[in-house]
């Protein structure tokens, strides 16, 4: 996949030639300077070398025109980057609607991923290529960092919390997948591959291998385990609300206040769910802390998704 | 050593590096309010971490400060505003260069001084008694439980830090006593008087901030 | 650096004190009435009048050198740099309604 | 000249009574108030700390040879590059120039006889030694494993190394540069002697001035964090704790509240020495004066709004990042006015070819790419890929090394004289700048490629296609090692055998040249009376 001595990394998403656009960009304003007044200083030193023990050159105050010029030069070319580098940022971080949604956990000392489908992979992360995928990550320990050099892409993985990423791969091939954020032992070998597969591939690769039930089915079955349907019955006439639809929606609060349903509420809602109570409802859910695992609460929340409305009526 | 190199008169508590007296005096004071601000910042970490999970957790934070007991700590805020004045006065004695004064008063703010740590005392043992010290004596167990334990842990860090400077400040003000006793302090010289009653008074201001906001936001039930 | 000799008399002390007194008052019984949220409101600003005495009067920050009021200033302009900077951050998770800016559990 | 009778050993031209034979024995050192003499125990022990810095640099590099693990274990690996981290910065970087060579001109420069608080002055230098020990022991009894940056929840509950007292002694390193800084805030303000008007300051003591203004904003907030951290991983109390709801991301707020700025400590003063040394090189007045004064304060000041550009990846909010992002693109505008002016200086002087000048280029040219490689990861968007790479591991060597050692090393040489009134050779000064520049480049430039190709850094292994330029930075190293050990040979050869130094061996400006070399115990025989600008070397034209 690489020569042995490569001096650039591949260019294997739709944003690298981007990213790499801006790098060479910002090089070239600093080769301009760096340049410049290295030349300068030593013109300077050649040009101006101390001729006698006793010479006294003129003495120059300053230069109020010159100092507006220096001053005003680079502060506005400062701003053009970051205006461009904003730009890109945003394009960065924000995913097209129809991304294929994955999901990351990671842990000391390593990856685990899952496909919308269900198949599960540690350490290795299958996507087709040309299409847009989303993590959606967290951890369970400490703070890990997702990062793939030849896509460009990076972000913290934060314990508590969902942190977002999207890609779209545009090369074949295989890629490093780095921890980037410290921690601890075996930081460096927390480490693993990105397989860009053509679609076909990707669905041969789905299939394969041992059956897989789909992530929401997995979520399903905990749904029943953990008896959530027996007060989230999906005509809402449990003692919780329905969860049919609710996913993107937002909802009213107890005491004032909306709430956007995504999965960061859903996670809350399962952990605490006292923290934010549904208008109309009383706080009786029990708690489900360290009861559930991270992967465990994910399929959950895929389950959740994939619930539709069985016939439009809105929700109180 | 070479006390030769100054060719003036000595006077009575100037230093070396210094010409005169108002200007040894006048960098006691910078270095003090220099010095405060460090204090100022170094709480100011507190409040931020504070303000941040106030916000994101009213409901625990009202909770948690509905177990503080109002009663004593305004009975603090007062003993604190009072040692402020004697303290206050202390300084005004020493400009006169009264000395009985400056004993009386500093007496006084270190009797103060000492009925709040006394007080704080109480109400720690109280929170041990009840198990509301995070990590080491817990006992909370209801739904805000954990972010309660945010708030205790703020609590105790707060008037902890508050306290050590209490304890600092009594330390400090035993000292600048014993040199008040044997008569150091002058109509002119009279900076760490001065100084020392600038840090306790910012530990009463310190105070004043705690109080609200870790004992009176609970009066309201935990809800608007 | 007269200013010295210029601080404020007893009478000015005692009057601070009584204030101090007064808005400590206030601020418990305050605290009682429902204000919804100007209950915060009011009692920092409480507060922040309460310091303010002190740093002017106890302090003698009012008869001091203006690079007194700098210093001053200085500190509690730099704390509110760290409470601003720092809010912004969490004020502002969530603006793109992405998940990642909230909070859990 | 009213100098004492005793101890009058016979010279002719210099004063007997200096600083450094005004009383000899270890008590005379270590209970002395002269802030001269506390400069000097700092010089040692700082350099102390850089050599163990250097020496788990060196085992660093030496790890890095090969892309496998066989030097040491993961957790060594951990604890070398933490350790050398914490040391160079907390111990060695922050104090390096304003506690030894500031503390040595300041008072000089503005023609006082010494600082304003000279015991408190004494004291900083007692809190840093028992930092150093608590460090050290903190070292032997199994090191620190958390990185500098000490982030949670690692360092709160999943560390098993030493992090508390680790803690503890960068705590009261930052107690010992609070103290450092407030004597100069101080004395700057009261102390000038008659005549001394602000505007007459040599940049040294502006940049000094800037220097303590951010010990004295920011070093209380690392405390305070280190506080927090303590007391989480002591007694369990939750901060940052994510089981609380607390949030690991307001640790790094809270550390980089200061650990931002505190780059600045780190960058400002050896600024300040580039000021003295290019207007000694040229013999010419600093080109601007004004202009480089007030960006060492607006340095100084914007730096405390640009924290956040360390978090861009760690889920902080965008458009904080935004605001973040836009002020440090801003706060790279006083380093271009600095060095503009600098350059503008150089311009029809009379540019002489002696150490200094090899040192005011070396730190030109590295401060240079440190500065502008700020603004690649100064860029959200490039960040991204750039953040936690080796590209941020060389930006901040070319400034914090390139920069801050390279200045004061070539502040040690330029003020040696007027320290030990003693000369070195000057042929070794200019080869030492030259290893130093060259070595640093050898060791440093590769690992900006390194970077863009996506090595992480505080990475014990990496995939083989890194070797080649790691194996570079490798050798580089050991030249960088080299550069650095030949100036503390003749260094110290000059001490015992280097020929007298004169008052002003250079021809410069300033009130330390007028006095003489070493200087007398108050600096003076008289307070002087200053009836110049600084760097009058000529009668000055407006313009
Ligand atoms: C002495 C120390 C020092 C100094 C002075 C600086 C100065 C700067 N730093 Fe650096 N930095 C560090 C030490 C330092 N840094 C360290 C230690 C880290 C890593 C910490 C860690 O994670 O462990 C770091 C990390 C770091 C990051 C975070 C990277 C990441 O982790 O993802 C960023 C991002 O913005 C940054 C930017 C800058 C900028 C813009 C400057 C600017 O101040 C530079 C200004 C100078 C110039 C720009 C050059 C001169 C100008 C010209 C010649 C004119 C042309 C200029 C323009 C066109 C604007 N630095
Ligand atoms: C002042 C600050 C400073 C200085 C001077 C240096 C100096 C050097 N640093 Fe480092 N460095 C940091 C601050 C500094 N560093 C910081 C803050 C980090 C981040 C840590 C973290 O991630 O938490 C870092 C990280 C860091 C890394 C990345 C590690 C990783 O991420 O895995 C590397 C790798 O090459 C490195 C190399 C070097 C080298 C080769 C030098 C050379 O310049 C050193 C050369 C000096 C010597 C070799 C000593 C010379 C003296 C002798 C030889 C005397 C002999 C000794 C005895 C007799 C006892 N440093
Ligand atoms: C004892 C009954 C009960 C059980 C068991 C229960 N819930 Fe709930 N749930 C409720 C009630 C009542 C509410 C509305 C009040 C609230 O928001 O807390 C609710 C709210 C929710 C919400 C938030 C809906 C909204 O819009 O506010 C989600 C998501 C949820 N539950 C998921 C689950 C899951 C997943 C499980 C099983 C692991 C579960 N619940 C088990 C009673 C229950
Ligand atoms: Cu996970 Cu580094
Ligand atoms: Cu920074």
């Amino acid at each position: 996949m690489q020569t042995d001595f490569p001096l650039f990394p591949d260019q294997a998403s739709s944003f690298a030639l981007q990213v790499d656009a801006l790098y060479f960009g910002i090089l070239a304003l600093c080769v301009f300077f760096a340049l410049l007044v290295v030349i300068l200083v030593v013109i300077f030193a050649i040009k101006y070398q101390r001729k006698s023990d006793d010479e006294v050159p003129r003495q120059i105050a300053g230069h109020l025109g010159l100092e507006i010029f220096w001053t005003a030069i680079p502060a506005v070319l400062a701003l053009g980057v970051f205006v461009w580098a904003t730009v890109l940022y945003f394009h960065l971080i924000t995913p097209p609607p129809n991304a294929m949604e994955m999901y990351v956990v990671g842990k000391q000392w390593m990856w685990k991923l899952q496909h919308p489908e269900g198949k599960k992979e540690i350490n290795e992360l299958h996507v087709p290529l040309g299409e847009s995928v989303r993590l959606t990550m967290t951890s369970e320990d400490v703070l890990h960092s997702f990062y793939i050099p030849a896509f460009r892409v990076k972000k913290d993985v934060v314990p508590g919390r969902y942190t977002n990423l999207w890609f779209k791969a545009t090369q074949v091939g295989s890629y490093h997948l780095f921890c980037a954020e410290f921690c601890g032992t075996e930081h460096s070998r927390m480490i693993g591959t990105v397989h860009v597969l053509e679609p076909q591939d990707y669905e041969a690769w789905l299939t394969g291998g041992t059956a897989n039930e789909p992530i929401e089915v997995a979520g399903e079955r905990l749904f029943e385990q953990y008896a959530c349907h027996t007060c989230h019955k999906m005509d809402g006439t449990g003692r919780g609300p329905s969860l049919a639809g609710l996913f993107g929606k937002t909802v009213a609060l107890e005491g004032g206040g909306t709430a956007l349903v995504d999965e960061a509420y859903i996670r809350e809602s399962i952990l605490n769910p006292s923290a934010k109570v549904m208008a109309g409802y009383k706080p009786i859910m029990p708690t489900f802390k360290g009861q559930i695992s991270e992967e465990g609460i994910i399929q959950l929340i895929a389950y959740i998704k994939s619930l539709k409305v069985p016939e439009l009526t809105s929700m109180e | 050593m070479a006390d030769h190199a100054l060719h003036h008169d000595h006077p009575h508590g100037l230093a070396h590096q210094f010409e005169d007296m108002p200007q040894q005096k006048e960098s006691a004071v910078i270095g003090m309010w220099s010095f405060l601000i460090t204090e100022i910042l170094f709480f100011g970490g507190f409040f931020a971490t504070y303000l941040i999970y106030r916000s994101y957790y009213p409901e625990a934070f009202f909770e948690g400060s509905s177990h503080l007991d109002i009663p004593m700590g305004a009975f603090n805020t007062i003993v604190l505003i009072v040692s402020s004045l004697t303290m206050a006065m202390a300084v005004h004695k020493s400009h006169e260069g009264n000395k009985r004064g400056i004993l009386v008063y500093l007496t006084l703010t270190g009797i103060l001084g000492l009925t709040f740590l006394v007080v704080k005392y109480f109400e720690y043992s109280a929170k041990i008694e009840y198990g509301l010290v995070p990590g080491l004596a817990w006992h909370p167990h209801g739904e805000n439980s954990p972010q309660l334990a945010l708030f205790y842990s703020l609590y105790f860090g707060m008037t902890g830090m508050h306290a050590l400077h209490m304890i600092i400040g009594i330390g400090l003000l035993i000292w600048v006593f014993v040199k008040a006793a044997q008569g150091t302090y002058t109509a002119e010289y009279n900076a760490p008087v001065e100084i020392f009653g600038l840090y306790w008074h910012f530990v009463d201001i310190v105070w004043i901030f705690l109080f609200p906001l870790l004992y009176l936001l609970g009066t309201q039930g935990g809800g608007h | 650096m007269a200013d010295d000799h210029h601080g404020p008399t007893v009478r000015i002390y005692l009057a601070v004190f009584a204030s101090l007194m007064f808005l400590t008052a206030l601020t418990v019984w305050v605290a009682f009435q429902d204000l919804g949220m100007f209950n915060d409101v009011v009692a920092l600003g409480i507060a922040c009048t309460k310091a303010t005495i002190v740093i002017l009067f106890f302090m003698h920050v009012k008869y001091a050198s203006r690079l007194t009021w700098l210093l001053a200033g200085a500190g509690i302009l730099f704390l509110l740099i760290l409470f601003a900077f720092a809010m912004a951050d969490y004020v502002s998770r969530g603006w793109l309604g992405m998940p990642a800016s909230h909070y859990l559990q | 000249m009213a100098i004492t009778e005793q101890d009058v050993q016979a010279s002719e031209d210099a004063p007997s009574v200096n600083y450094l034979n005004n009383g000899y024995g270890l008590k005379s050192w270590l209970l002395t108030k002269d802030h001269k003499r506390i400069a000097v125990l700092y010089i040692i022990s700082i350099s102390i700390f850089f050599a163990l810095g250097g020496l788990f640099a060196s085992l660093v590099r030496f790890e890095l040879m090969t892309p496998e693990g066989d030097l040491m274990s993961s957790d060594t690996y951990n604890k070398v590059f933490s350790m050398h981290g914490i040391i160079m910065v907390f111990f060695f970087l922050v104090p390096s120039i304003p506690a030894t060579i500031g503390n040595f001109l300041v008072p000089i420069m503005v023609g006082a006889k010494d600082l304003a608080f000279p015991r408190i002055n004494l004291l900083s230098w007692y809190v840093y030694v028992v930092a150093g020990i608590l460090g050290t022991i903190a070292v032997v009894g199994g090191g620190v494993d958390t990185g500098w940056t000490f982030y949670t929840p690692y360092s709160s509950t999943y560390s098993n190394s030493n992090v508390i007292l680790a803690a503890m002694a960068a705590f009261m390193a930052g107690f010992s540069s609070i103290l450092t800084g407030l004597n100069f805030v101080v004395t700057i303000h009261t102390m000038r002697a008659p005549g001394m008007t602000w505007f007459r300051l040599p940049l040294f003591v502006w940049s000094h001035y800037a220097t303590s203004i951010i010990m004295l904003l920011g070093t209380p907030v690392i405390a305070i964090t280190l506080v927090l951290l303590m007391l989480e991983r002591g007694f369990g109390f939750g901060f940052f704790d994510p089981n609380l709801g607390g949030d690991p991301v307001l640790f790094q707020h809270l550390f980089w509240f200061y650990s931002h700025p505190a780059v600045y400590i780190m960058i400002l003063p050896s600024m300040g020495v580039m000021s003295e040394m290019v207007a000694a090189v040229a013999r010419k007045r600093v080109f601007g004066y004004e202009f480089v004064a007030f960006s060492s304060v607006a340095i100084a000041i914007l730096g405390f709004l640009v924290w956040g550009h360390h978090m861009f990846v760690s889920s902080q909010s965008t458009y904080a990042g935004m605001v973040f992002s836009i002020i440090t693109f801003l706060v790279a505008v006083p380093s271009a006015i600095k060095t503009f002016n600098w350059t503008a200086t150089l311009y029809k002087g009379s540019i002489v070819y002696d150490t200094s000048m090899f040192y005011v280029y070396g730190y030109l040219g590295l401060f240079l790419v440190g500065g502008l490689t700020g603004l690649f990861l100064s860029s959200m968007g490039l960040d991204i890929h750039l953040h936690d790479t080796y590209f941020v591991v060389a930006h901040f060597h070319y400034i914090m090394v390139g920069g801050q050692v390279m200045g004061y090393l070539g502040g040690m040489h330029f003020w040696w004289p007027k320290i030990t009134g003693k000369m070195f050779p000057d042929i070794c000064g200019k080869i030492s700048a030259l290893l130093v520049f060259l070595g640093f480049n050898f060791t440093f430039f590769p690992q900006f490629i390194l970077g863009y190709m996506g090595m992480p850094r505080r990475y014990h292994v990496y995939p083989e296609e890194f070797q080649i330029l790691n194996v570079a930075s490798s050798l580089g190293a050991s030249l960088l090692a080299l550069g650095y050990l030949v100036p503390g040979v003749y260094l110290t050869w000059s001490i015992f055998k280097g020929p007298k130094a004169p008052d002003n061996p250079w021809g410069a400006k300033g009130l330390e040249w007028e006095t003489t070399s070493p200087p007398p115990t108050f600096n003076f025989e008289e307070t002087p009376v200053v009836t110049e600008e600084a760097y009058q070397y000529g009668q000055i034209e407006e313009h």
